[in-house]
């Protein structure tokens, strides 16, 4: 009898002493996500070859489940977001969409997806490209780029944990972008990510 | 050999000339507080009683030889400024008229190298290494285009920093010839201890030559394992930021590699120009410089083989 | 009992058992865990203090270990340069932010009270709020560091690098808002220091007949009320830039990456003469002692250590010397900078002119002493090499610099500190340090120190780069980076060597008593450990070494309360008894204060809204901890804060 | 005296301590030295912050960068009524050093009310401005500086109101006056504080 007892009670401080624990490493986990460096792309993405197709489903290629397993892993990472607007300004996106608030292309920062405003649906707009001029990317840019770029316009319509998102711009902020003032996304959010 | 001791361009040679000035100073300023410290602890041998404390004593000695001491650090620090002031001064009028003017522009963790000449059609566009020519004075204008990084060629000139939103300037002017390592010296980010350049001092025809053949563009490849290498390079992800001079591939995110294989160093200074290493490079540079911009591009093996042949072709 | 209006009075008619008893229950701070969070008495906050600091320095020598470790061979793979630039960062900021400001001001909690023969730090209460502040500032620091957030812009964070463009994710927000924590204990505790000095100094104690310690501190906290505004102004700044788009680093929108060198630095270089000018009151009062003579040429040093603390304000430019600043301003900074020379140059003479006319006892603090003086003056002259611009522009940003302000910090404020710790050690607990193990610490911290860092002046100067991860083969710097590494695992067996010593002779160490090296200050004039309210009289002070003056009875005066918490003020100058001044209670709500205030600063990393609606709960704390307490006594009342 | 004795040395008794006063008015108190050292903690911001602003102005070629010069209403209408304040601050200072109670109380509620009125001209100040923080380098500095005078207004207001509700209960006695006194000091510092900041913000860009 008093052994068990004396187990519960070892239990109990056990069970006790566990809490804090599990509390740190959730929060571990997730900060450290957001703060992760990949360096090196994860394994499996190979290029994606370009083709035209309308519907999700592809003979062969990467199948749905994968693709959206892999976004999760660029989403809410601040240093995929960080590069992602680097090669949003390298690759001059933004000379159809203009830094997010649209111009010949549409705009980026709204919440009107065309084709799809999950991350890997952007990453398939990109590597396939869309009529009315989107070109397709999908030799052209590794995938990882990619989806890089695909996190990132996720985080300039707001979506995505804001303490990831990459903070202002150092470049001129042009004044022509004055008319995406008046949408803001949610007025807490720094205006710093449309530029 | 990389050093500050071994001067080889005018403005080191003023800074190692001072460099001695300071070294005899301090020594002996340094014996000379290392020997009064020596002597007072070896005193005190002479007395043994413990316990009471030692009270008035005539101080004048002591006090004399504070005020000496005084002087004489005054009268070192004096020196030393005086001569700092006048090579600072002989670094500035040093290769006062530059033949050769260059704009270098610092890119996380690469060089961009431009030689600006008057007629637009001779400037010349390279990346991780300079060519000079032995006696030349040389003006180079320093600009980044991300964040503060710090021009060092420790053998010919002392560092100046590159940073955005203004543009420094340094003049070098080498007098003999070599091969020599320049590197930045301000913290940059990931690869700041791989970003380094070659400078190569050589002589005025070499350079000539050297100049003659950056202005053209490399011939088109003929075997067909490096035309093969060319259609990869213009179809694949190669050209969205790299140039090369003669083909329809110039965009100017990356390094210009028009001359690539005439560099004697990859990677800025990471690795030596050869066929494997480039090899290597292209297919993973992440292994050789983690976190550096240049992505993986998943190639083919055959791909990468026709790729490497290409940009080997390009003397 | 004694004719004053209320209350009794310490005197003759009390015997000393009698005072002692009443005392103690007056000024008792209670047991337990409530009394641990609520206590007010700077001793113990001090202990605090000095062990959290060590605990960082242990932590940031880890991380040197591990550098050198990794740069031990060329192009090692141990770590990467994500983490290697995480961890040279916490081995700066943590050395700079966490142990060298609050260890110095910590042996200023302690024995500026004690020193100046009074009974309480000025501001009791903000005492231990700013304890818990540094604390707090110091946890998040290192938790960010366990979970991958730890900054990695380097100890100094230049912009653009740590603004928003090119530093994603929280880890330099965390490093900013670290500052924000050690700044404001930091001015916390200055502010204390200063008060304590200039208006508790025991009757009779005039300004020239302040020690030099005293001195220091003084000079110290002067210089953190106008260094540390800085580098609070330029980390809320940068804080603003990365997170509500402000910009003021920016050059593309009218900010200038420079302003942040030219803000941090204006803070920079008087943090590092912060962490050394303690040090000099240290060396001070230790050569004093241990050569039984009073310091050659007090006035001299006096003008010494406030000439340092002026002209430390005038020569932050010359860590700017090759961002291309104008010529003929970069040559005054020159001038300022060799001009800093003269006054330590003169310290040193001084100290060296005691012992040669004192008679040294190479106790271990004196043998400290002694190596401080080698490497600290080997540190200084490397330092008039650097203020030259065209010096510096070969040497900047090279491992000369690293060896330089090693030697300096290491040497300078390092030594002083482990001999301060052997020489108060029997103060603070009442035992005395091993001398053969501390003598063994000594040889082994002397020989490591410059088996690791001489070889990096030749590194310097070979070309070797500040903070690189690694390094190629073929540039000739493999030898002496594995001789630095063999120089730092020396230093790390010191260190354990010192850890034994200090945690040993807690019970093992022979009882010391109230004056076991027979010095002449006054904290050595009570009991050791000495009790919650230090002197059981407050001492009259009639020279500037009263124990060696009077050896059979200390002249005291009488006629404070000893059922009520009460102290003297005296006036500025020559300190003569001017206020019956009431000391604060024990009190949870500093602790409760600085919570509310760490969850504010934390958020506002998140948030922006955070210091609107985060300043709040803090408001309310303070009021309540200011708020009085209790029934108001007939004509005075307890202070509170 | 055996050297390692823990007890402390006899006492030889000098003089008495006994007859001092409890409390005492200006640099006399613990406290006066305390403020004194927040002052001078801030003057420092303050200083710091003015001389970012104008080496951000020399920096630039165009300063104000876009044509939005701050209207010159609000910031004098606030300098006006804070320079008043100081006219019952002083009386207030007085009557606390001679330690008039109802005096006392009369002048902190008049106080609050001068502070609490500044608030919403503080406001139309920050309207005023035109420009944001993220605007540009001067949006950011200009507005920053107010900012930091405006959290140094706060503060002491939030000061002022504990004080009089302080001074309206049994503790408002001896040692109280002293603090109403040294907070009616640290008033004038922001009043000090303000007038070149005032100069700044409004004339800087219409004299550079």
């Amino acid at each position: 009898m008093r052994r068990a007892t004396g187990y519960g009670r070892r239990a109990t401080v056990r069970s006790r002493s566990l809490l804090p624990v599990a509390v740190a490493t959730v929060v571990a986990l997730a900060a450290c996500h957001r703060e992760n460096r990949h360096f090196t792309a994860p394994p499996g993405t190979e290029l994606s070859p370009p083709q035209q197709s309308m519907s999700g489903l592809v003979a062969g290629g990467e199948s749905v489940e994968f693709r959206k397993q892999q976004g999760k892993e660029y989403e809410g990472n601040a240093y995929h977001m960080g590069e992602g607007k680097r090669l949003f300004q390298w690759f001059n996106c933004s000379g159809c969409h203009a830094n997010g608030g649209g111009g010949s292309g549409p705009a980026l920062m709204d919440d009107r997806w065309i084709y799809g405003g999950e991350i890997d649906e952007i990453y398939l707009t990109i590597v396939q490209g869309r009529p009315n001029g989107m070109p397709a990317f999908g030799g052209k840019i590794p995938s990882q780029q990619i989806w890089q770029l695909a996190a990132y316009v996720r985080s300039m319509g707001g979506h995505g944990p804001k303490s990831a998102r990459p903070g202002r711009d150092d470049h001129m902020q042009r004044d022509s972008e004055q008319g995406r003032r008046d949408q803001p996304i949610n007025p807490a959010a720094p205006p710093s990510s449309t530029d | 050999m990389h050093s500050i001791g071994e001067a080889m361009g005018v403005h080191a040679q003023h800074i190692d000339a001072l460099w001695h000035a300071m070294l005899w100073v301090c020594g002996i300023m340094y014996v000379l507080v290392l020997g009064f410290l020596g002597l007072a602890i070896l005193r005190r041998g002479r007395r043994r009683d413990e316990r009471e404390v030692v009270h008035a004593q005539d101080e004048r000695g002591l006090s004399m030889t504070l005020v000496a001491w005084t002087g004489l650090i005054v009268a070192g620090l004096f020196g030393l400024t005086l001569f700092s002031y006048f090579t600072d001064r002989a670094l500035v009028q040093a290769a006062s008229q530059p033949q050769i003017n260059l704009k270098i522009t610092g890119y996380q963790w690469w060089w961009q190298v431009e030689y600006v000449d008057p007629d637009p059609s001779r400037s010349v566009k390279t990346a991780n290494e300079i060519h000079l020519p032995v006696g030349a004075q040389v003006s180079a204008t320093l600009a980044s285009q991300d964040v503060i990084h710090s021009f060092w060629v420790p053998n010919l000139h002392g560092k100046q920093d590159l940073i955005p939103g203004r543009d420094n300037d340094i003049r070098l002017q080498p007098t003999q010839a070599g091969t020599y390592l320049g590197i930045c010296a301000e913290f940059c980010g990931l690869q700041h201890s791989k970003m380094h350049l070659d400078v190569i001092v050589e002589s005025q025809e070499a350079y000539n030559a050297w100049y003659e053949r950056q202005l053209q563009s490399a011939p088109p490849p003929t075997e067909p394992l490096a035309q093969r290498g060319q259609q990869v390079f213009m179809s694949s992800a190669c050209n969205m930021c790299h140039a090369i001079s003669g083909t329809d591939a110039s965009a100017s995110v990356g390094p210009d590699l028009s001359h690539v294989a005439s560099r004697r160093s990859l990677a800025a200074g990471a690795l030596p120009n050869d066929a494997d290493s480039l090899f290597a490079w292209i297919s993973n540079p992440q292994a050789i410089k983690p976190g550096s911009r240049m992505p993986i591009v998943p190639l083919s093996e055959h791909d990468l083989e026709a790729l490497t042949a290409y940009l080997r072709t390009l003397q | 009992m004694s004719a004053s209006s209320e209350g009794i009075h310490d005197g003759e008619w009390l015997s000393e058992g009698e005072t002692r008893a009443r005392l103690d229950r007056t000024w008792d701070q209670g047991r337990g865990l409530y009394a641990f969070f609520a206590t007010v008495d700077h001793k113990r906050v001090a202990k605090r203090y000095f062990v959290t600091a060590f605990v960082f320095f242990f932590l940031a020598g880890i991380l040197a270990l591990l550098m050198r470790l990794q740069l031990a061979r060329p192009d090692n793979g141990l770590i990467g340069p994500d983490m290697y630039n995480q961890i040279f960062t916490m081995h700066g900021s943590t050395m700079m932010f966490l142990f060298a400001v609050p260890i110095m001001e910590g042996l200023a909690v302690y024995f500026v009270p004690l020193m100046c023969g009074t009974r309480a730090i000025a501001f009791p209460r903000l005492n231990s709020f700013s304890y818990w502040v540094y604390l707090f500032g110091g946890l998040m620091l290192w938790v960010a560091f366990a979970l991958n957030i730890g900054p990695d812009a380097g100890w100094f964070a230049y912009t653009p690098l740590s603004g928003p463009g090119y530093s994603p994710g929280k880890r330099v927000d965390f490093w900013a808002q670290m500052i924000t924590f050690t700044e404001l204990s930091g001015l916390a505790v200055a502010i204390e220091i200063i008060a304590t000095i200039f208006k508790q100094r025991a009757p009779g104690m005039a300004l020239n007949r302040m020690p030099l310690f005293l001195w220091s501190m003084l000079v110290m906290s002067f210089m953190i009320l106008f260094a540390m505004p800085s580098v609070m102004l330029a980390s809320t700044m940068l804080i603003m830039d990365r997170l509500v788009g402000t910009h003021f680093f920016n050059a593309a929108e009218g900010g200038d990456a420079l302003l942040w060198q030219h803000l941090f630095w204006f803070f920079g270089h008087p943090e590092v003469y912060i962490i050394f000018i303690p040090a000099l009151g240290i060396v001070s009062s230790v050569v004093s002692t241990f050569t039984r003579r009073p310091i050659f040429g007090y006035p001299v040093m006096v003008l010494a250590l406030i000439a340092i603390g002026f002209l430390g304000f005038g020569l932050w430019v010359h860590h700017m010397f090759a961002t291309g600043l104008p010529r003929l301003g970069s040559s005054f900074y020159t001038a300022a900078s060799m001009v800093i020379a003269i006054p330590s140059g003169i310290q040193i003479y001084c100290w060296i002119a005691t012992m040669w006319q004192g008679k040294p006892r190479f106790a271990t603090p004196l043998l400290f002493v002694v190596g401080f003086i080698v490497i600290f003056v080997l540190g200084g002259l490397t330092g008039v090499m650097l203020a030259s611009v065209p010096m510096d522009l070969q040497l900047h940003d090279t491992y000369f610099v690293i060896a330089h302000f090693h030697y300096v910090l290491v040497g300078g404020a390092v030594f002083p500190l482990v001999a301060g710790a052997y020489y108060w050690y029997p103060k603070v607990t009442g035992r005395l340090m091993n001398e053969r193990l501390g003598r063994w610490n000594f040889w082994t911290f002397f020989i490591g120190f410059n088996l690791a860092f001489f070889p990096m002046h030749y590194l310097g100067l070979a070309g070797m780069p500040r903070r690189v991860y690694t390094y190629s083969d073929g540039l000739g710097w493999n030898g002496l980076n594995l001789l630095a590494f063999a120089g730092v695992l020396l230093i790390g067996i010191s260190v354990l060597l010192l850890i034994i010593n200090l945690v040993r002779s807690r019970k093992h160490g022979a009882l010391a008593g109230a004056n076991p090296w027979n010095a002449p200050s006054l904290e050595w004039a009570t009991s050791s450990p000495p009790p919650t309210y230090n002197f059981r009289h407050i001492p009259l002070v009639t020279s500037d070494n009263p124990l060696w003056e009077h050896r059979e009875q200390l002249p005291v005066m009488r006629g404070l309360s000893v059922d009520k918490r009460e102290l003297v003020l005296t006036t500025v100058l020559d300190a003569k008894p001017d206020i019956r001044e009431p000391v604060a209670k024990p009190s949870i709500w500093p602790f409760i204060s600085a919570i509310a205030v760490g969850v504010m600063f934390i958020a506002s990393i998140f948030t922006p809204w955070a210091v609107v609606f985060g300043a709040i709960p803090p408001a309310i704390a303070i009021t309540i901890w200011f708020w009085p307490k209790g029934d108001p006594g007939p004509a005075d009342e307890d202070p509170e804060p | 005296m055996n050297p390692h004795s823990n007890e402390p040395l006899p006492p030889q008794f000098m003089g008495t301590l006994a007859f001092l006063p409890p409390h005492a008015h200006g640099n006399r108190s613990l406290t006066w030295w305390g403020m004194m050292g927040i002052v001078a903690i801030e003057s420092t911001a303050f200083v710091l912050a003015v001389a970012t602003y104008f080496y951000l102005a020399t920096h630039s070629r165009v300063w104000p960068p876009h044509e939005a010069r701050p209207d010159l209403f609000a910031g004098t209408l606030f300098t006006i009524v804070v320079v008043l304040s100081g006219v019952p601050n002083y009386w207030l200072k007085r009557a606390a050093e001679a330690e008039k109670l109802r005096q006392v109380r009369i002048g902190l509620v008049v106080m609050s009310v001068a502070a609490i009125v500044l608030l919403p001209i503080r406001y139309y100040e920050f309207v005023g401005l035109h420009v944001a923080w993220s605007d540009s380098a001067y949006g950011s500095i200009t507005v920053t500086l107010l900012g930091l005078h405006t959290v140094h207004l706060i503060t002491d207001l939030y000061d002022t109101l504990v004080l009089t509700a302080l001074m309206f209960t049994k503790h408002a006695k001896g040692r109280r006056f002293v603090d109403t006194a040294e907070n009616a000091l640290y008033w004038n510092f922001v009043i000090l504080a303000w007038l070149p900041i005032y100069a700044v913000i409004y004339f800087a860009p219409r004299l550079l």
